[in-house]
Parts: structure tokens; C-alpha cells; sequence
């Protein structure tokens, strides 16, 4: 079974090999070391996303970051040089479309001829396997600010490949969250396999004095996902990273919509890394954190959508996040065009600029909210290392095994999906069906008195109906979902 | 009691939606077959022969719909499933167009109804028992 | 010299028969006051703007209202409707055009002319002097919630009398605050006497059993009023109003832009005005609060522009105010289109219905800010009082006289302007010169230290570049005004 | 050092952007004469007739700019001012309009400048200053 382990450096290069003839492109001369790694050493500061972040960070500003991919080279330039001056965006990413994340290279090629015909992008994202190291290079070079490839693909080792050694610096992704809301039948131990490779890649380049950056996915299933749930995931990913030699980290949290635990999450997310990562040994990595603006259904309406953007800017504000990952108006409805792109960007940008000298105060609600999840974390933590025997990777694979660790609304059949979370009577994200969640029962009772006392002001039991109103609720207007009966009515009130 | 099968067509994992169309039939006494998240052309089609279903409602959330969906009527047919009734909603376009002329595309690729991003359930419900007695 | 005493009824009806003849449409007979009372009798609740507000209070509810009004009474009216039904209106407003507000009638019907015509608005609100309570009629009937006048007038007695005859069931305005800010030349004894007027009117429909509402101008000037001042105005305000027999009065308060001293203000201004009435002997008036969406110079970015909305709505919702007057994303151009003014809108509800179940949770910083202008408001009244030797009317004329009041900014003569505010490092508004406003010194000390920090954060002295800075900043995307290079340089980045 | 007159115009009451004017005016030594707000075509012309005025710089931001200009340009020439430079400047329109087209309506109308929403006053002064050597 795999370990928590550094792969060895020859183990490493052997695999390398098999990696780059997964497709053509992977024998580019471009992909020798000694080429990317000077080619990766000529990276100015401010194009490197590493070196950006610890500046941010330093300087406490919060900055913005779209999704954006298209299936053609030029349109994708363009697209992130829109983004980056109408959008005033801080960092920029290519979306990589849906079928290089299941490695079917035939397929995007095979959308990349249609999409050249039709003049428009079949694909929902970039396909940078398909057009290789030659390619993402055009694209780094086109653009003026750091570059991060985001994606969802449980086996990205070609892809990591292809986009370091075109001098992207920042990779998104990880063993279980690029698994488990990704992926159908795919083991976790391969995907953590898969992404110690990824983060091994990482490691190499950084024993050669290249910092690159490296983020897991924060938000999961986007869908209600408790803090203490996504936090677990993000540190054990975090040290995983850590482990094959990854020194900058940038760890994601989608806003869940309640003010003070949206903020009490970004401020834990911080600080339970650095101590669990420093805690298990890892001295020397730096840490930062993302906002994922509301990743669940957005409401139709633009102007609403831009409001729920606007509040997801504020709380990683005052949360002190270092990056926002911005969401667009057209978000409801399909991949935005660049301009509704540029308008969530602003959005966001003002809020961030508005707000960079406010705090949020400290007060009992945020400390208590924040025990909480310090406490959660911690039991989920040691109930995974316990289960792997005092190993992380072993631990994972046998805690989402026994529903130790469960993540709501997820595809994989790896996931037990017991959990189900409810919204309490102020818009927290509460546990209603714990699963095998190995919580201890003073916070079972915390959760389910919550639900109880939001089921009471409305006049109905605590059920998977509730569940179903909470995830339709923000599309509908609401963060607490009303009782079918009341939003029906509500719908044609509007 | 009607059988329907459902799922999430292409390389798609939006889990979310599949999950709560799967519970809503349950409460409407639909016989559901739920193949999931991932599921191609062909599972769609098998499932329907083996349960002998009436419907088979797809979803396509993440963009790539009108190219996973190519033929699929014709491959239906080909099954000896002329007589299916055949859906499709989520988003199942690439970015937001005009709704009419995604429609027409895919009524014209032989679906018999074509749902809009964010369409309420429920009320599609009632379209397809109509359809179905 | 005027005193805060309730107008005698043979009196008030003396003078109302002057009124009316200022200009034709004043001799109409539905100014019969026995046809105006029916015609108000008859108004349904949903229709009425006091027991709308009162629903809203009991319920906990933030609703909505923007500023419209156009020339033509038919344009009027499908504006109206648009932003009721595209824009989730709770409240509409008319907003009266600029040549109304002077009383000069004459240019209005000019105007209107013009505009039919050229068939587009040349006027910056609707003339419903010269529409009468006729015009103004059609324009209640034709829609299906409260509507009320909202405009700037010193001079508001023929106005009022028309639109409350026509069933609109607020109106906007103040002796002070509709003069301050929207005059030059006109004495406040005047404009007291006046609004005196216009209250006595609302207090005669009072004694018939008729609920009306009125509002003070809240944000006076729009640009850094600490909060302190405008509450004190407004405190000012309801005690004329509620002396001349008004038992429905919504006091309002301008965004400032730090959350946590706007959310001080919204609660200190219920609390205070609550307090304060009662203290000074009116039992029975209901009170109400209003957020005006920020009212300084708007960032020319309507994406930006959404996101200031939303700012504004989420401080509202979190301070408990029963109503927003919403801003549009076309602000810093122009009259705001109905489709822009319905973005404003649907951005500012989904906020409020978002953030419902929400409360910004107890805490110093909260508390430290709301004793401030608890203390700042007391010995504001205070002074007033003793100036006007018990009597408020006479104490607010004497008190501006001798700078005892201060708006910063304001075009009118009887206003001293030494007041200048400038922003503290968080953002807060603070005053940097005091003129003769009375505060002790400990006072005076604490806002001095606040703009000290700033000055040493910023390398730089407290002086006016600081105040010039700080109206600028928002319209830049800061808050906190940068020292003039910097800002250009943040003008060319952008 | 030039002097100039500035104000605005009509029933408009926006005092903030006259007082910062007049600041920055002064700042770069100009001989600044204030009317204020509310001031009529008469007003500036009398004071630019009384001072000796170079320019008038007029602002409107009410929205009424355009009806209470008709006309200004001839009244200036009518009161011997033709070589006095006419500015303009604010929200001068009723909306949001394209801004070119607004500036060719005030220049027929006899307007030197006209200047759009929000404009930086410091770079105007450019262009006034060397309007004026
Ligand atoms: C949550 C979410 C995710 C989660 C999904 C977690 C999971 N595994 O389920 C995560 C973060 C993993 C994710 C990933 C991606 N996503 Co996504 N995601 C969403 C989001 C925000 C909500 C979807 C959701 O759960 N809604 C709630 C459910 C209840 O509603 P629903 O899915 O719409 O389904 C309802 C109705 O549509 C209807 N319905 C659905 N199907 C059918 C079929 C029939 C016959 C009928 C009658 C009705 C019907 O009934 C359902 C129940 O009410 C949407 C945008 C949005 N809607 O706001 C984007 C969205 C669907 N995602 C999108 C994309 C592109 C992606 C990615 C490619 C990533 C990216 N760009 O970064 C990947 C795709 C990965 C893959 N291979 O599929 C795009 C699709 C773009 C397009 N079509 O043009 C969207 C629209 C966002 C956007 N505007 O860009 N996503
Ligand atoms: C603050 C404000 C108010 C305050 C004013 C307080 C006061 N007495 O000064 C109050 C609340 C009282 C108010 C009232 C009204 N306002 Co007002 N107000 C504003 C607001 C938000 C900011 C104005 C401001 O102070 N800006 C800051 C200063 C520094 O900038 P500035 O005024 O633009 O001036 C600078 C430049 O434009 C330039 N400039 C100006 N003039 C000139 C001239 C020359 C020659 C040059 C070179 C440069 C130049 O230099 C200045 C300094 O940098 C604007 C919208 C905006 N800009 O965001 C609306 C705005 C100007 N108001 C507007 C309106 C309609 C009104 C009202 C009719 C009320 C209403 N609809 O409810 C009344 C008018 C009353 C009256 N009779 O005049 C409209 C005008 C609409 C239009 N033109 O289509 C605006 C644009 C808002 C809108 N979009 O509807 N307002």
C-alpha cells in the first residue's frame, strides 16, 4: 500500500519516463530537465506564483484569480491578457478542459479540430497535453503575471509535466480532492500515487532552487461541504506535498455563505496547516490560503450573482485570504465570456481594495466557531493517522474506506456518502447524518441541536428534505432553504 | 410505475443535480435507474434495455453535452429504442446562449425535450409523467 | 424667532390656503381635505408606506427602495412598475426634479414641454407640483406598493400637500437637512417653519386616523459625515416632526464604508432616536431606520460599482435598517437607466435575503464605536438645547450660527464648513478639524490619535491633502484615500 | 496669474467638486473667483466681467446642465467676453450618454471644453493652463 514517503529520486526518473510517452507530446525536448530547469530559473519574480504569493501575503493583501480555458492557443491568450487588464487580474489560470482531465488526449484532439472549424470552443477548457510544452509556453510568455494550471484530473502527471517545464509555477490539485468530487471508480490510492508524483515534480525542481506552487482543491463538492471536512483534507493533502518537498502551499476553502463561519474557517484553514504541518516535521513550508467564491448553484439573476460575488470577496477579505478564485455572473448558465469574466474580477477586485484595512473583530461567536473546527479537524486528523497506522497516505485510503472521512455529494465510489449537512438557523453549515464520522458526542449534540432549533423556527422536523431546500436555497435567493411549500410560492412572488 | 433511467453523460462528474432528480422521481413513484456520473452513450442505452424503461433523461452539467450527445438518438434506435422517450438537461452547453437555438439543435438531434440551465425539477416532472400516460 | 411648538390647526389652515395658490394646480378640489381624507382612508395597507415599515420592523426585514422619477407622468409610471417588478422594489420612490425642489414651477413646465418634444426626460426627477394631485394620482393608482416623494426641497409645503392628497404616504425632507445640503441663501428659520408645515400636515392626517410616514434626509451632504452629526440631525428632525403630531418616522444614515462603524451607526441611530424622543416627551412615534447606499462619488466600473451596492446592502441587513435606498451601477454617470436602476436593486435583495438569519456578532469594537457617538450625539443635543434655551427649533439655528452644528461640505451659507473629516487608518470617518463643534477634549484627543496613526502609517502629515484624498478614494476603489502620487500611479496601473 | 471664474450652474447644489476645484485651482496659482452653487449665466458673467476673468469653468452635475447652458456662449459675446475661454464640466447630461456625442452637442453650443464624469481635475489644469499662455 502507499506510503507517506518521499518517492526516491531514481524510482522518480524511472517513472518519468513511462510518464512522457502517454502521449506525444511528452517526448518534446523541452521536457528535459536541464531545459526546463533553466528555462524555469529565467522565470522573473513577478511571473513566478510562489514568489508572488509570499509578497502578497507579506504585504497582507488579498488578490484575484478567474477560471478560464478555451480549446484554442490564440483565443486562450487572449482570454488571459482580457482577464488580466480588463479584469485587473493578480494571477491567471488555464481551465483545463473536462476530457485531458480523464486523459482522453483523442478526444480534445478530436474537439480541438472541431472547435478550428466551428471558430468557437467546444471544449470547456485548455487542452495543454494536446498542444504541449511548445504551446504552454506561448501562452506563458504571452501573459505578464504568474500562471497556474486548474483542472480536476485525478492522473495529472503528464499534464504537471508539460505545464512546469512551460513555466507555469503553480499546480492545482491533490490525491483526494482531485479525486473524489472527480472521479467515479478510481482508487485513492492510485490518485495519491498519482500526486505524490505531481508534488515529486515539484520537490525536484525546488532541490534545484525553483520555487513552485502548489495548490490542493479546497472546496470539493462545492455543496455544503463542512469547514472541519475540507480542512482535513486540504492539511493531510498539504502534508503529502510537503513530504515529496513542495515548500509553498496555497490551501482553498469554498465560502459557505455564513459571514463568521466563512471567516473563522479562512483564519483556522491558516493557521491548523502551519501547526499540523510544522507539528509532523515539515519546518520550511509556507503556507497561504484561498477563497473559492460560493461554489455551489448560483441564482440566475446577474446582478444577484454579482452581490453573492461581492460577499465571497468580502469575507476572504476580512479572513485574511491571500487569493480569492472569483466566480462570473454567468455563472449559472455556462462558462462566462471574457467580459462577464472581467466584471466578477472587478467585483471582486474593489471589495478586496475597499476592505484591505478592516478586520474582522474578535468575538465569542468566531471563537467558538473556530473551537469547533479546531477540535473537528483534530479528531478527523488522528482518526486517519491512527487508522494508517501513523501513516497519512495508508490513513486516507482506509478512513474514506470505513466513512471516517466522508465528503457530501460525491461521485466516487470511493466515498462512503453517509454524511449529510444541513444549514442551521443562522446559515452555518451543520452535520445532520454524521455517517461514520468519528465525532465525539458533545459535537454530534452540538450539530444536531443546531438543526433542531433551526427545524423548530420552521416548523418542521430535521430531514433530508432540508438538505435538498439548503442546496437549491442560494440559487433561490436564500442561505437557509425554505420548506418546498413557502419557495415554490416564492418563485412566483419574483 | 414508470422505469426512467438517469445519469450524467461524458466525462462529466457533476454529482449533485443526478443525486437529487434520483430522490425527487423516488418521491413521485417513479422506478429509477440511476447509472450515475461518467457514464457514456452505451450505458445509457444498455441500462434501458435491461430495465425495459420508458425514459431515459440525461444530464449534462459541465459543457461538453452537444458533442457527447452526437448520434444518440440514432444509437437508440439502432437498440430497438425508438420507442424511448429521451431528455436532456443541466447546462448543456458550452457558456450561455441564446436558450431557443440550443433547443432547436437538440431537437433536432432527437430529443424529445430539451431543459434550460437551472430548471426546477419538479416541474419538468409533471411534463414527462404527461408524456409518459 | 421659530419655536419647536405644535402649529396651531386655525393656524396651520390659514396659512394652507396661502399654499395652495402658489401655483394653479394647487386650487384642485381633491385638496378638499374631507376628499383627501377618503381618498387616504381607502389606501390598502399594502399600499401604505407606515404599516409597510411596521410589518418590516416586527418581521426583522431589510427591504428595498431605489431613487427614479422622469418628466413624462407615463414614462414615470412604466419606471415605476419596471422597478417594482425587475427590480424587487419593496418601496418606490418619486424623485422630484431639481426645478421643483426650487419652487421654480415655471421651468419645470418648461421642461416638460421640452421633453415631450424631444420625447426623453430633461428633467432629473417628476414635476408633481405641476402634475397635481391629479398626475400624482394616476401615478399611486397605477402601481401596487407605497410610493413616496423624495427630493431636496427647502420650500416643500404646496408639494406635500399634493402628494399626500394623491396617496403617496411618505415623504422625504427635513428643515435642516433638506436645507444644508440642497440650499445657499434660504435661513433655517425659514426652512424650519416650512418642514414645521409639512409635519403639521402629517400630524393633521394623524388626528384623522391616517398613517403617514416621513423621513429625514439622512446622509445630508453624502461625503464623510461622521456619523455623530447626521445622527444628531435626525434625532433633531424627528423631535420637530413628532412635535407637530408625526407618529410614523424612519431616520436615516449614508453608508460610510467601514462595516463596523456603519453597523455602530444603524443601531445607535434606532436606539438613540428611540431614546431620545421619549426622553423629550413623544411616547408614541414608531421609529425606523434607513441605510443610503454609499452616497459619496461612485467608481466610474459598474462591475466595481455592483460591488459598493452590495457592500452597502450587507452593513444594512447586518445593522438591522427596515429599508435601503439603493444605489445604481450607473451612478457616477448619470441618471441611471430602469434596467441599470433594477441591477442595483436585485443585487441590494438578494443581499438582504442572503444575510437574513445573519447578525454581526457582539464586540469591542462595536461597543467602543457605539459609545463614541452615544457621546458624541448627547453632547451635540445637548449644546443645541442650551443654545436655544430648551427649545430645539431655536437651538439648531443658533446652534449652525455659532458652528455648534457642522456639515462638512455643505453649499449653505448658514452653515460654518470649518468641520473637515478625513478618514482614520481603518477606515472609520473622523474629524480633523473641529471648528466650534463642542466636544470635550478627551473626544477631541481620541479623534486627533486616530488620524495621527494613519499620518505615521502613510509617512505622511494630517492635513486637507488628507481629507481631498479620502472623497476621492472610493471613486479610485479605496477607502482609505492615498497620498496624491500614489494615486496616479494607481490611476495609469489600472 | 491667470484668473478665473468658476461656479455651478442653475438649481444645482453639488458643492464637493466646487470646493476641491477652487482648492487645486489655487494650489496651482490661479487668481480663483468662486461664485459657488445656484448661480445663474448672469452670475458668471458678471463676475468674469468684474475680475477680468481669462475662463469661466462652469460645472453642472444635476443632470440640467444642458438646458441651462442654451445660449451661455452668445450671452458671454453679447457682454463683450468672446475672448474669454468657456469650460465645462460634471455630470452635464440627464443619464448615462456616449460622451462624444455630448461633447459635439456643447461645442456647437460655444463650449472651449467639455469635460466628462469624474474628470481628473488636475490633468483639466493641464489643458486650461496652456489654453491660457
Ligand atoms: C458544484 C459545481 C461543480 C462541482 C461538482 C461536484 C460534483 N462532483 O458534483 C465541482 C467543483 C467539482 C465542479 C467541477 C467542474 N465544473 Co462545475 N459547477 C458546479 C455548479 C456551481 C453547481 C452545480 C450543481 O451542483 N447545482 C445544483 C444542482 C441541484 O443543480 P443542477 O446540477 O443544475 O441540476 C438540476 C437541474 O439542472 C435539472 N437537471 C439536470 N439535468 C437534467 C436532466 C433532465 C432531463 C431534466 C429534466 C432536468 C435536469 O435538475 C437538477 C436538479 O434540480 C455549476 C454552476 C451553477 N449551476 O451554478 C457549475 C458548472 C456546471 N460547472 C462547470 C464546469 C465547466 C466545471 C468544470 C469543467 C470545472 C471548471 N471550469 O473549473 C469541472 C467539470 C469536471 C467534470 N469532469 O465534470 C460549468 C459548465 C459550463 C458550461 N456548460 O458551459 C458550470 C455551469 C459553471 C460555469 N458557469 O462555468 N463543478
Ligand atoms: C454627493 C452627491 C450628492 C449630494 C451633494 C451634496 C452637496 N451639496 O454637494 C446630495 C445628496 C445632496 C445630492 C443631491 C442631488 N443629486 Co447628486 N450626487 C452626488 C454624487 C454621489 C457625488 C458628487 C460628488 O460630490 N462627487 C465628488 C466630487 C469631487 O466630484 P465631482 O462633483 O464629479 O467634481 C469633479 C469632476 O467632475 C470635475 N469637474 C466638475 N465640474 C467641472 C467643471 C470643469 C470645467 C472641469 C474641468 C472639471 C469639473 O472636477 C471635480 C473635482 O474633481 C454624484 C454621483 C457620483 N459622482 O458618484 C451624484 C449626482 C451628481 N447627483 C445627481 C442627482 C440627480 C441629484 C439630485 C437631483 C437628487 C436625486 N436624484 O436624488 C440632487 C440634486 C439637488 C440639486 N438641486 O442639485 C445625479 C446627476 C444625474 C445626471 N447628471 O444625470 C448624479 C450623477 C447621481 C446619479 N447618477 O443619479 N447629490
Amino acid at each position: 500500500m502507499v506510503k507517506n514517503k518521499k518517492i526516491p529520486l531514481d524510482e522518480f526518473l524511472k517513472k518519468r519516463e513511462q510518464i512522457l510517452m502517454h502521449w506525444p507530446t511528452g517526448s518534446s525536448e523541452l521536457l528535459d530537465f536541464e531545459t526546463a530547469k533553466a528555462y524555469l530559473k529565467a522565470v522573473p519574480d513577478e511571473k513566478n506564483f510562489a514568489k508572488v504569493l509570499r509578497k502578497a501575503k507579506a504585504e497582507g493583501k488579498t488578490l484575484i484569480q478567474p477560471r478560464a480555458g478555451v480549446a484554442l492557443l490564440d483565443a486562450h491568450i487572449e482570454l488571459l491578457n482580457f482577464l488580466h487588464k480588463e479584469g485587473r487580474a493578480d494571477f491567471l489560470p488555464s481551465t483545463i478542459d473536462s476530457y485531458t482531465r480523464q486523459n482522453r488526449y483523442a478526444n480534445a484532439e478530436d474537439a480541438i479540430k472541431q472547435s478550428e472549424k466551428q471558430k468557437r470552443s467546444l471544449l470547456n477548457g485548455f487542452p495543454a497535453v494536446n498542444y504541449g510544452v511548445e504551446g504552454c509556453q506561448k501562452v506563458f510568455e504571452a501573459i505578464n503575471i504568474p500562471v497556474q494550471a486548474r483542472h480536476g484530473t485525478p492522473d495529472a502527471r503528464l499534464l504537471s509535466e508539460i505545464i512546469h517545464a512551460a513555466g507555469w509555477t503553480s499546480n492545482e490539485g491533490g490525491g483526494i480532492s482531485y479525486n473524489i468530487p472527480y472521479a467515479k471508480s478510481i482508487s485513492l490510492e492510485d490518485t495519491i500515487r498519482y500526486w505524490q508524483y505531481c508534488d515529486r515534480l515539484v520537490g525536484y525542481y525546488a532541490e534545484a532552487g525553483i520555487e513552485l506552487n502548489r495548490e490542493p482543491f479546497g472546496p470539493l463538492t462545492g455543496t455544503l461541504v463542512p469547514p472541519s471536512i475540507s480542512h482535513t483534507i486540504a492539511i493531510i493533502e498539504a502534508i503529502l506535498a510537503a513530504e515529496q518537498g513542495v515548500k509553498n502551499i496555497t490551501v482553498g476553502y469554498g465560502q459557505c455563505g455564513n459571514i463568521n463561519q466563512d471567516i473563522a474557517a479562512l483564519k483556522t484553514l491558516d493557521s491548523l496547516t502551519n501547526y499540523y504541518l510544522k507539528l509532523f516535521g515539515y519546518d520550511d513550508v509556507f503556507v497561504t490560503t484561498v477563497l473559492h467564491q460560493w461554489m455551489g448553484g448560483f441564482p440566475k439573476d446577474e446582478a444577484a450573482s454579482m452581490a453573492l460575488i461581492s460577499l465571497g470577496a468580502m469575507v476572504a477579505t476580512l479572513g485574511g485570504a491571500t487569493k480569492i478564485i472569483t466566480k462570473s455572473p454567468h455563472e449559472s448558465q455556462g462558462i462566462p465570456t471574457k467580459e462577464a469574466n472581467a466584471e466578477g474580477l472587478r467585483a471582486s477586485k474593489i471589495m478586496t481594495t475597499l476592505l484591505k484595512e478592516q478586520t474582522y473583530p474578535k468575538n465569542d461567536l468566531l471563537e467558538q466557531e473556530s473551537d469547533l473546527i479546531k477540535k473537528e479537524v483534530k479528531t478527523l486528523l488522528y482518526a486517519t493517522l491512527n487508522i494508517g497506522k501513523g501513516d497519512f497516505a495508508e490513513g486516507v485510503i482506509k478512513a474514506f474506506e470505513h466513512g471516517l472521512l466522508d465528503i457530501p455529494f460525491a461521485p466516487s465510489e470511493m466515498n462512503q456518502g453517509k454524511i449529510l449537512p444541513a444549514r442551521d438557523a443562522e446559515g452555518n453549515i451543520r452535520i445532520l447524518e454524521f455517517g461514520n464520522i468519528p465525532f465525539d458526542d458533545e459535537t454530534k449534540t452540538f450539530h444536531k441541536k443546531a438543526l433542531e432549533k433551526r427545524a423548530k423556527l420552521e416548523n418542521r422536523e430535521v430531514s433530508f428534505q432540508m438538505t435538498i431546500d439548503d442546496i437549491y436555497a442560494v440559487s433561490r435567493g436564500d442561505l437557509v432553504g425554505k420548506a418546498l411549500k413557502q419557495s415554490k410560492e416564492l418563485l412566483h412572488e419574483n | 410505475m414508470h422505469t426512467v433511467v438517469i445519469g450524467v453523460i461524458g466525462a462529466d462528474v457533476h454529482a449533485v443535480g443526478n443525486k437529487i432528480i434520483e430522490h425527487v422521481l423516488n418521491e413521485h413513484g417513479f422506478n429509477v435507474v440511476n447509472i450515475g456520473v461518467l457514464s457514456s452513450q452505451e450505458d445509457f442505452i444498455n441500462a434501458a434495455i435491461e430495465t425495459n424503461a420508458k425514459a431515459i433523461l440525461v444530464s449534462s452539467l459541465y459543457g461538453h453535452g452537444e458533442i457527447d450527445c452526437r448520434q444518440m438518438k440514432d444509437n437508440c434506435v439502432e437498440a430497438g429504442l425508438s420507442h424511448v422517450k429521451l431528455y436532456v438537461g443541466g447546462n448543456i452547453v458550452v457558456g450561455k446562449q441564446d436558450f431557443k437555438e440550443v433547443e432547436d439543435r437538440f431537437k433536432k438531434m432527437g430529443f424529445d425535450r430539451v431543459y434550460p440551465p437551472g430548471t426546477n425539477i419538479e416541474e419538468a416532472i409533471e411534463e414527462i409523467k404527461a408524456d409518459l400516460t
